[in-house]
């Protein structure tokens, strides 16, 4: 029995945290996991832990390890394996994505590893930091995930992943397909139900293949068509998919920001009343459905909806005013000078349609807008260089609200890329990530959303809804908040 | 004898028809060709909406008579660029030689050998994201075929008595050259010119499909067949009716072209 | 009527399917068996139509309008496809003018000949090799087999021919219809080559149709002659009869336009000549192509001429023999390898060069194709006023001056403005000798502008021609291989041979005492027709002697067809992307 | 013979020198590098600075160029940025996946159109020649992602003959592998079509006005024979050059079709590498799509005088 899973592209590599990008990530995570992992609703649980206790000091964290975990080659998990697949990180010659997080430079610095016995791992950090296992378990970290020294080859470099995840590689044909299998020996964590990437995790089926099919359109033939079992969807897609006999759709609402940034220190769009006149010019009822064909809703705050800081506060928004609008505009002197949007065209963002929709609805009170479509990798250099006035814009799912914010603000001199550079809100978020106090916290992140409904260095607008194709004969399969698919607990019928 | 040929008279009133949307279009549509309207999203054709209507609830035949007036513009100002280079480049290869004619042969055979997309994505980033970067490329990407038509054109041209005649007239090299060889070419180039017209109108749809094409809002016939594609089961107009506006026109501009081939081309010219 | 006749053809009419024009009236001719039959007429009079008509060959755009045709007894509108193929080349065969174009180019020669025999003879293999190998041997081609393995290209022109007609005669058709067999040969090649042909035909017992504007060929050869003008026959009759006595106003008008010879012009004695030659020789580079070296060819060696004012100087010689080349160094279209050129006394000199101009100044010349030497994008009045360009005139002055010359060369004003494809061959050769005298040069040269007009309208040019070489005085280099017409314009001949000059001398020293052996083949090829006085003509042996060897026409021609073709291609091109 | 070979091989040096030379610069023109999407909107400028390093690309443009330059006289090509595979074999694994299905669509493309052009000539202006020329002009104007669309809707999903995605090597499974490439070579073979017609159809037309033809006809052959025999092998010439350019361009041009039939081809990787910023293996397809098209046109114009003997001649 194979599963099968429509990917828009090929894997960049197979070394975890490495050279890898988002179906990278997704793919890895089957076959490597690290001591915590990002729960179902984007807190942190363990994971080859245990249990993870942090002690009084609040800089000292103690690993408990799971027994009876092994990897793919037999070998059985011990803290030994947790002390050289670390260290493996965090030597530079790695090149793993997450080093910066973990060596001080921002901020975060991991002091000292150790393996007091072999069930036990310590770590030891700087100083205290709410985000510590929230950036261990990050995806894009490949969660720190402990592979086995047979990972590489003896001269050092990078084999295949050896790790304890519930499936192992089996072939990888590059630009085709990654295929991987079953591990039978792999011990599930406890749990009934799958919990984000935690809880149960049995590998029911005997094979899972990551198929590339770059184009969406061949990708909904091949779903109908019975060729494979689950893919991501486009938006405008949903109405003929529901018409397939075969197919269900499941859409959940992930992480994934849609905004139009501003650069505030654009000569125009500096102008907090020119920034202000356009989220009243925007009518957020109408441009979030008709951008995801209906599904999604608006959503002011940074903090995606499924979150627990989600509160009422954070509902807050904007609000549709055209004609406050033109006052403003007025009030802060805007003559018609030309504002360029810029966007892309990559089919599976709505930042196009954003672009189109807002552009009308922001002439409509005066506001003389041209889009600027760029190809992807041309817009996203305009965004590290901060070199734009107006960007329609997807920031990459962030579920803790400290590093959602974090995300897009910092001071604009060292970093271009950065939206929001207000004192007191970056002063406030790095009070946020040190905390782990949940009600302070969540004070924080109330304010911080006001100053940022006030500033409007960018106009949140919705968390993606992402669309899901999923075969009938597939059960147990679940879209959720981290966009990623998880072939596990999944079973399919013939 | 002065009788229109059929495949002039038909590519004529094609191109008349197709010409005259467009120019009607530049200045009047039945609807704003960008207007939203998302009561009337996917909306069939009807009575209202001749052509229906797109994702947006714009109206399609807008669109389309909007689109033919800078599908045409860009096609046009593509294929003149080229010809206009092609043929200065051309007619001195052919006339000079030499190693000049080899340097610009190895340019030629590069750009040739050269994909488009590549040429677009690096032009369009040059130029920047609107039509004159497309032109530019597709102007590019055009020259060397007419430097290679006009060239071998020339090289045939320069053989004819007529030159020599104007040579022993006492003309100069250059006066023979602008004023007998060039405008000989025309047959040739008129024939490749109106190939390219059609082709240009594909590559900035294919140009869109690959998110490369003219900005939007502002509707071609290229971009709006890219997008019509995701919609393909549900709103097969949103297709159909550019791509049939883009297979007329370019059986329209074919069938000229024969014609104009036939009636341009000395060794068609009935006597002798 | 005679009910044997091999070909009936009873008012017969053709028209153009689209327009409805007549293009030929009411025809009715007969060709009994082996009867040699010739067709003149000017060019356009439906010669041509008429001929392909029978074997029902007409272009598409052709439509038969009226009448019709029996071969055999039997009507050809009636036969059903398959047996009319089977009339086709095995009953009558037909041979086209241009050699270059009626051989199919891709095919070896074998398969060329074979492909008839197949489908008319029932033989074995090898008797069609032996049948192939020796009517090639008859019709004069010398290596048989390596010839059969050959591609056209690598013949000359006559070879073409013989083998064209080989090919034909192979299936020993009752009728051979030859449509300007031998226009585009040189002299000695065309006697050569029609001479074949008669001789095959009276072995054979073939009717042959020869559809020629060489009065002085169909006199020779043929048994009869039918005239056409204007789609309609306005006569026909035994060929010495119609000959002596031509009954039709244009037969008469027809015959008139044979060239004769006039009296010696008389030449004032110039203190010095207008044009010396000295030691002109011309290389043509080798042209290394893609899969051979080539290696440099001398065209002239060496040639020494002086031209007096008001002279002219006919230079005559086989087809290759060296007469454009010399023509176009002389003209400075060509750079010599060695030699020089003396204007007036003075060396030419450098392009460049105040002399260079003076003398680029007053030598003009006239083209042999009137259809290629003026731009088919220029009005005549352009094209006229470009050669005044460096004489610094008014505008007004310059377009009386362009209407003065129209006048002269017997055009209305009214032509000013029509471009090349609305005139006439003969009127663009107007326009063509227009240009060249309209700046009043001292020096005129002219590659045969007239060997590609017809019979009447070449006599109409060359009168003209006389008439104002002796209103301007200018000196002119006439060169042809048209020995009538030399005899008809020349004062002084000169005779080349594979680039030299072999024999040189006043026209009547030349015409009638040749001393070299090669002048003798030339003069000996085609015999010259001469007025009777009772308005019609005879025919009249210049010398008894015998004809020399077939003369090689070089290939190369091929060169700049194959180029254009190569970049046509490229209209296929595909878009940017797709 | 091989001396010309050899001097048109020779002569293809500059030009691989100046695609590389433009290509170098072009890609570099363009905004965006292969760090900063590697690393995405979480880009720390520490990161990037580090990955940049690495990649070698904080070298000024002429360093770089010249590297990859002396290691491309080495015959190394350099190492792919996103896959980190060297650049050859990763280069020619894909040429030949898109080489067979250009090659089989162009010449089946070839056999279909070369006779209905011919047709088209030989009754030109009648209603056949209105409806193939009419024919392949809509092919000719339907965009191969569309035409690509709809043979997909049709074949794979409507009728469900062919399967609608994946991609089996011929190495694997020939049997299975054509399965699969039947509808991208349809697809090609479609528009291939409308081209070819074209071509054929004209350079017949040309052809048959000459004597020979005429002369092949008084012979008495029959239409047949005359078309196959004397037109088909004279008019085959420029038909055969196109068919020569159209395969030098496709290999740069089918990533639309590669991208509609999961391929991976390319044509594909061309695309994904310029949208992924991966200059070696940019470079690496350019040069390869040069240097084929180079060869393309070498093969054609040494298999010309097949058609032509009179080119052998010159
Ligand atoms: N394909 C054609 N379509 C229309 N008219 C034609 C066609 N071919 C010939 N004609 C016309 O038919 C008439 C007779 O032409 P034909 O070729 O028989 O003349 P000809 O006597 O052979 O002349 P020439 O001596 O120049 O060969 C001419 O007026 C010519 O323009
Ligand atoms: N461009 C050229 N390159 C090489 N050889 C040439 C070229 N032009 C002419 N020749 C050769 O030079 C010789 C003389 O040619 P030329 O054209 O002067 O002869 P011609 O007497 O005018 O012949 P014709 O009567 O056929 O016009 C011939 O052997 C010919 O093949
Ligand atoms: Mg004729
Ligand atoms: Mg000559």
């Amino acid at each position: 029995q194979t599963v099968n899973v429509a990917r828009n592209a090929d894997i960049r590599s197979l070394n975890p945290g490495v050279n890898r990008d988002d179906n990278t990530d997704a793919v890895m995570l089957h076959m490597v996991e690290g001591l915590v992992a990002m729960r179902e609703n984007g807190s942190v649980g363990p994971l080859l832990a245990e249990n993870v206790a942090l002690a009084k000091d609040g800089v000292t964290y103690t690993f408990t390890l799971r027994k009876g975990v092994k990897f793919h080659n037999g070998a059985p998990l011990t803290a030994a394996d947790v002390l050289w697949s670390w260290n493996r990180y965090m030597d530079p010659k790695t090149d793993w994505r997450c080093l910066s997080e973990f060596d001080g430079r921002n901020g975060l610095k991991v002091e000292s590893v150790t393996a007091p016995n072999p069930q036990t791992v310590v770590m030891r950090i700087n100083k205290p930091n709410g985000l510590f296992l929230d950036t261990l378990a990050r995806p894009d970290c490949a969660g720190a995930g402990v592979i086995h020294k047979d990972s590489l080859n003896a001269d050092g470099s990078f084999k295949a992943p050896v790790g304890t995840g519930p499936f192992k590689l089996d072939e990888w044909k590059r630009g085709e397909y990654v295929k991987l299998s079953k591990f039978a020996g792999y011990v599930s964590p406890a749990g009934k139900d799958t919990d984000g990437y935690t809880g149960a995790k049995r590998p029911l089926v005997d094979a899972v293949k990551f198929m590339v099919i770059p184009d969406p359109a061949t990708t909904k033939a091949a779903i109908v068509s019975g060729a494979i079992d689950t893919a991501e969807m486009l938006d405008s897609d949903l109405l003929d998919l529901q018409k397939a006999p075969n197919v269900d759709v499941q859409t959940t609402t992930n992480g994934v920001k849609e905004v139009i940034l501003f650069q505030t220190r654009d000569p125009v769009m500096g102008k907090q009343k020119i920034r202000e006149a356009i989220s009243h010019a925007l009518d957020l009822r109408q441009l979030v459905p008709a951008v995801t064909s209906g599904l999604a809703k608006p959503n002011p705050s940074v903090i995606h909806t499924g979150s627990p800081f989600y509160d009422e506060t954070q509902k807050q928004g904007y609000r549709y005013d055209p004609a406050l609008a033109r006052k403003l505009l007025q009030e802060a002197g805007y003559k018609g000078e030309v504002i360029k949007m810029i966007t892309n065209k990559r089919a599976a963002r709505p930042s196009f349609n954003i672009a189109l929709i807002s552009q009308q609805m922001m002439q409509a009170v005066g506001l003389n807008v041209e889009i600027e479509v760029l190809e992807w990798a041309t817009q996203l250099d305009r965004y590290n260089k901060g070199n734009y006035q107006m960007m329609a814009f997807s920031y990459s799912a962030r579920l803790d609200p400290a590093l959602s914010y974090e995300q897009f603000s910092g001071p604009k001199d060292k970093q271009p890329r950065k939206v929001w550079e207000n004192p007191q809100a970056l002063a406030l978020i790095e009070k946020a990530s040190a905390s782990s106090d949940e009600a302070e916290r969540r004070r924080i992140f109330d304010e911080l959303h006001k100053s940022f409904q006030q500033d409007i260095p960018m106009l949140m607008l919705f968390n993606e809804v992402q669309v899901n194709a999923v075969s009938r004969r597939m059960q147990g399969f679940r879209p959720w908040v981290a966009t990623k698919p998880r072939l596990w607990e999944v079973k399919v019928t013939r | 004898m002065k009788r229109v040929a059929p495949n002039a008279l038909f590519g004529g009133l094609i191109m008349a028809f197709v010409l005259g949307g467009a120019m009607l279009g530049a200045v009047w549509t039945p609807y704003d060709p960008m207007a939203l309207d998302f009561a009337a999203r996917f909306s069939a054709p009807n009575a209202a909406h001749w052509l229906g209507t797109d994702e947006f609830g714009r109206d399609v035949l807008s669109r389309i008579m909007k689109g033919a007036a800078s599908s045409a513009s860009i096609s046009l100002f593509a294929v003149v660029s080229a010809v206009l280079a092609g043929t200065a480049l051309g007619v001195l290869t052919g006339y000079v030689r030499g190693t000049f004619d080899r340097v610009v042969g190895a340019f030629t055979d590069a750009l040739l050998a050269f994909p488009g997309i590549l040429l677009a994505l690096g032009l369009l980033s040059v130029f920047g994201a609107n039509r004159w970067g497309i032109i530019a490329a597709l102007a590019i990407a055009y020259t060397p075929s007419v430097t290679r038509v006009v060239r071998s054109a020339v090289l045939s041209l320069r053989e004819r008595e007529f030159v020599d005649a104007s040579r022993v007239m006492g003309n100069s090299e250059t006066f023979t050259m602008l004023r007998h060889i060039v405008p000989n070419c025309t047959a040739p180039i008129t024939v490749l010119a109106t190939s390219m017209f059609g082709w240009a109108l594909l590559s900035e749809s294919a140009l869109s499909f690959l998110g490369l094409g003219v900005p939007p809002p502002a509707p071609t016939w290229g971009n709006m067949l890219a997008a019509s594609r995701p919609h393909f089961e549900q709103a097969v107009w949103l297709g159909i009716f550019p791509g049939l506006c883009i297979s007329l026109t370019l059986l329209g501009i074919n069938l000229l072209g024969d014609a104009l081939r036939d009636r341009l081309d000395p060794r068609m010219r009935g006597a002798r | 009527m005679n009910p044997q006749a091999l070909v009936r053809v009873d008012g017969l009419s053709l028209e153009v399917a689209a327009s409805g024009k007549r293009v030929v009236e009411s025809v009715s001719f007969e060709v009994q068996p082996g009867e040699l039959v010739g067709i003149v007429g000017e060019s356009g009079s439906g010669k041509t139509m008429v001929a392909r008509a029978l074997m029902r060959l007409e272009p598409v755009a052709i439509r038969r309008a009226g009448g019709s045709i029996a071969f055999e007894g039997r009507d050809v509108h009636a036969l059903s496809p398959k047996e009319l193929r089977a009339v086709r080349g095995g009953r009558v065969g037909m041979v086209f003018q241009e050699p270059m174009t009626s051989l199919n180019p891709a095919m070896r020669i074998r398969a060329q000949l074979e492909e008839g025999l197949v489908k008319h003879c029932r033989v074995g293999a090898d008797e069609r090799h032996r049948l192939m190998t020796d009517m090639l041997r008859r019709v004069g081609i010398g290596d048989v087999e390596q010839a059969l393995r050959a591609y056209p290209h690598e013949f000359s022109g006559g070879m073409r021919q013989r083998i064209m007609l080989a090919s034909v005669m192979l299936l020993k058709p009752a009728l051979l219809i030859a449509d300007e067999p031998t226009t585009a040969l040189d002299a000695v090649v065309q006697k050569e080559v029609v001479e074949l042909m008669v001789g095959l035909a009276r072995t054979e017992q073939t009717a042959v149709l020869m559809i020629s504007h060489d009065l002085s060929m169909v006199a020779r050869y043929t048994d009869r002659v039918i005239v056409m003008s204007q789609g309609e026959v306005v006569e026909q009759g035994p060929t010495a009869q119609l000959m002596a006595a031509p009954q039709h106003p244009y037969t008469r008008k027809l015959l008139d336009a044979m060239p004769r010879r006039l009296a010696p012009k008389v030449i004032a004695p110039a203190p010095r000549p207008l044009v010396e030659v000295k030691g002109l020789t011309v290389d043509y580079a080798a042209r290394s192509g893609a899969f051979r070296k080539g290696e440099a060819k001398r065209a002239l060696h060496g040639i020494d001429l002086a031209i007096q004012p008001g002279e002219v100087l006919a230079v005559v010689g086989g087809s290759g023999s060296g007469k454009t080349t010399l023509g176009r160094a002389i003209a400075g279209l060509l750079s010599p390898s060695g030699g020089g050129i003396r204007f007036d006394g003075m060396p030419v000199g450098e392009r460049g060069q105040p002399a260079w101009r003076d003398y680029r100044l007053n030598c003009q010349m006239v083209f042999q194709d009137p259809y290629s030497s003026l731009d088919p994008r220029m009005t005549i009045a352009a094209a006229i006023g470009e050669s005044l360009r460096h004489l610094a005139l008014t505008a007004a002055r310059q377009t009386a001056r362009v209407d003065e010359a129209l006048e002269e060369v017997g055009l209305a004003a009214s032509y000013r403005d029509r471009y090349p494809h609305e005139l006439s061959g003969g009127q663009r050769q107007r326009v063509a000798i227009a240009r060249a005298v309209a700046r009043r040069p001292r020096f005129v040269i002219a590659d045969e502008p007239v060997s590609a007009l017809d019979m009447t309208v070449r006599a109409q040019v060359l009168d003209l021609f006389a008439d104002l070489q002796a209103r301007h005085g200018f000196a002119c280099m006439f060169i042809s291989h048209d020995l009538a017409v030399v005899e008809q314009v020349a004062d002084r001949v000169v005779v080349m041979e594979q680039g030299r000059i072999v024999e040189q001398g006043s026209r009547d020293e030349i015409f009638d005492s040749p001393r070299h052996d090669y002048t003798r083949t030339l003069l000996s090829a085609i015999p010259a027709l001469e007025p009777t006085g009772s308005g019609g003509v005879k025919l009249r042996w210049r010398l008894a002697g015998e004809s020399a060897g077939v003369l090689q026409r070089q290939p190369g021609v091929l060169a700049q067809q194959v180029e254009v073709d190569l970049g046509e291609t490229l209209l296929g091109q595909p878009h940017v992307v797709r | 013979m091989l001396s010309f070979i050899a001097r048109r091989l020779a002569m293809a040096v500059p030009t691989l020198f100046i695609v590389s030379v433009a290509v170098f610069a072009l890609v570099r023109l363009v905004p965006g590098d292969p760090a900063s999407l590697m690393l995405g909107d979480l880009a720390t400028p520490a990161a990037l600075a580090d990955l940049r390093h690495r990649l070698g690309l904080d070298q000024s443009l002429p360093q770089q160029y010249l590297t990859w330059l002396a290691n491309l006289l080495h015959g190394d090509l350099g190492q792919s940025i996103t896959s980190q595979q060297p650049v050859l074999p990763l280069v020619l694994d894909r040429f030949v996946i898109s080489a067979r299905i250009v090659l089989v669509a162009v010449l089946l493309a070839a056999f279909v159109a070369v006779p209905a052009g011919m047709v088209a000539a030989w009754r030109q202006d009648s209603a056949v020649d209105l409806a193939v020329v009419g024919l392949s002009t809509l092919l000719l104007s339907i965009p191969t992602f569309w035409l690509g669309l709809l043979v997909l809707l049709l074949f794979g999903l409507k009728l469900g003959w062919l399967p609608v995605v994946g991609y089996v090597g011929f190495a694997e499974a020939p049997g299975k592998a054509l399965l699969y490439l039947l509808m991208p070579v349809l697809t090609l073979f479609l528009h291939e079509i409308g081209v070819v017609v074209r071509m054929a159809r004209a350079s017949t037309l040309e052809v048959l006005r000459l004597d020979y033809i005429t002369h092949a006809r008084a012979k008495g052959l029959s239409e047949g024979e005359v078309m196959w025999r004397h037109a088909f092998h004279n008019s085959f010439g420029p038909t055969w050059t196109l068919l020569g350019l159209v395969l030098g361009n496709l290999l740069g041009g089918i990533a639309v079709v590669e991208t509609v039939f999961t391929i991976p081809g390319l044509g594909r990787l061309l695309v994904d590498s310029i949208f992924g910023r991966d200059y070696p293996v940019i470079q690496g397809c350019l040069l390869l799509i040069a240097f084929v098209y180079v060869l393309v046109n070498l093969v054609v114009d040494l298999l010309y005088p097949l058609f032509d003997p009179r080119v052998t001649a010159q």
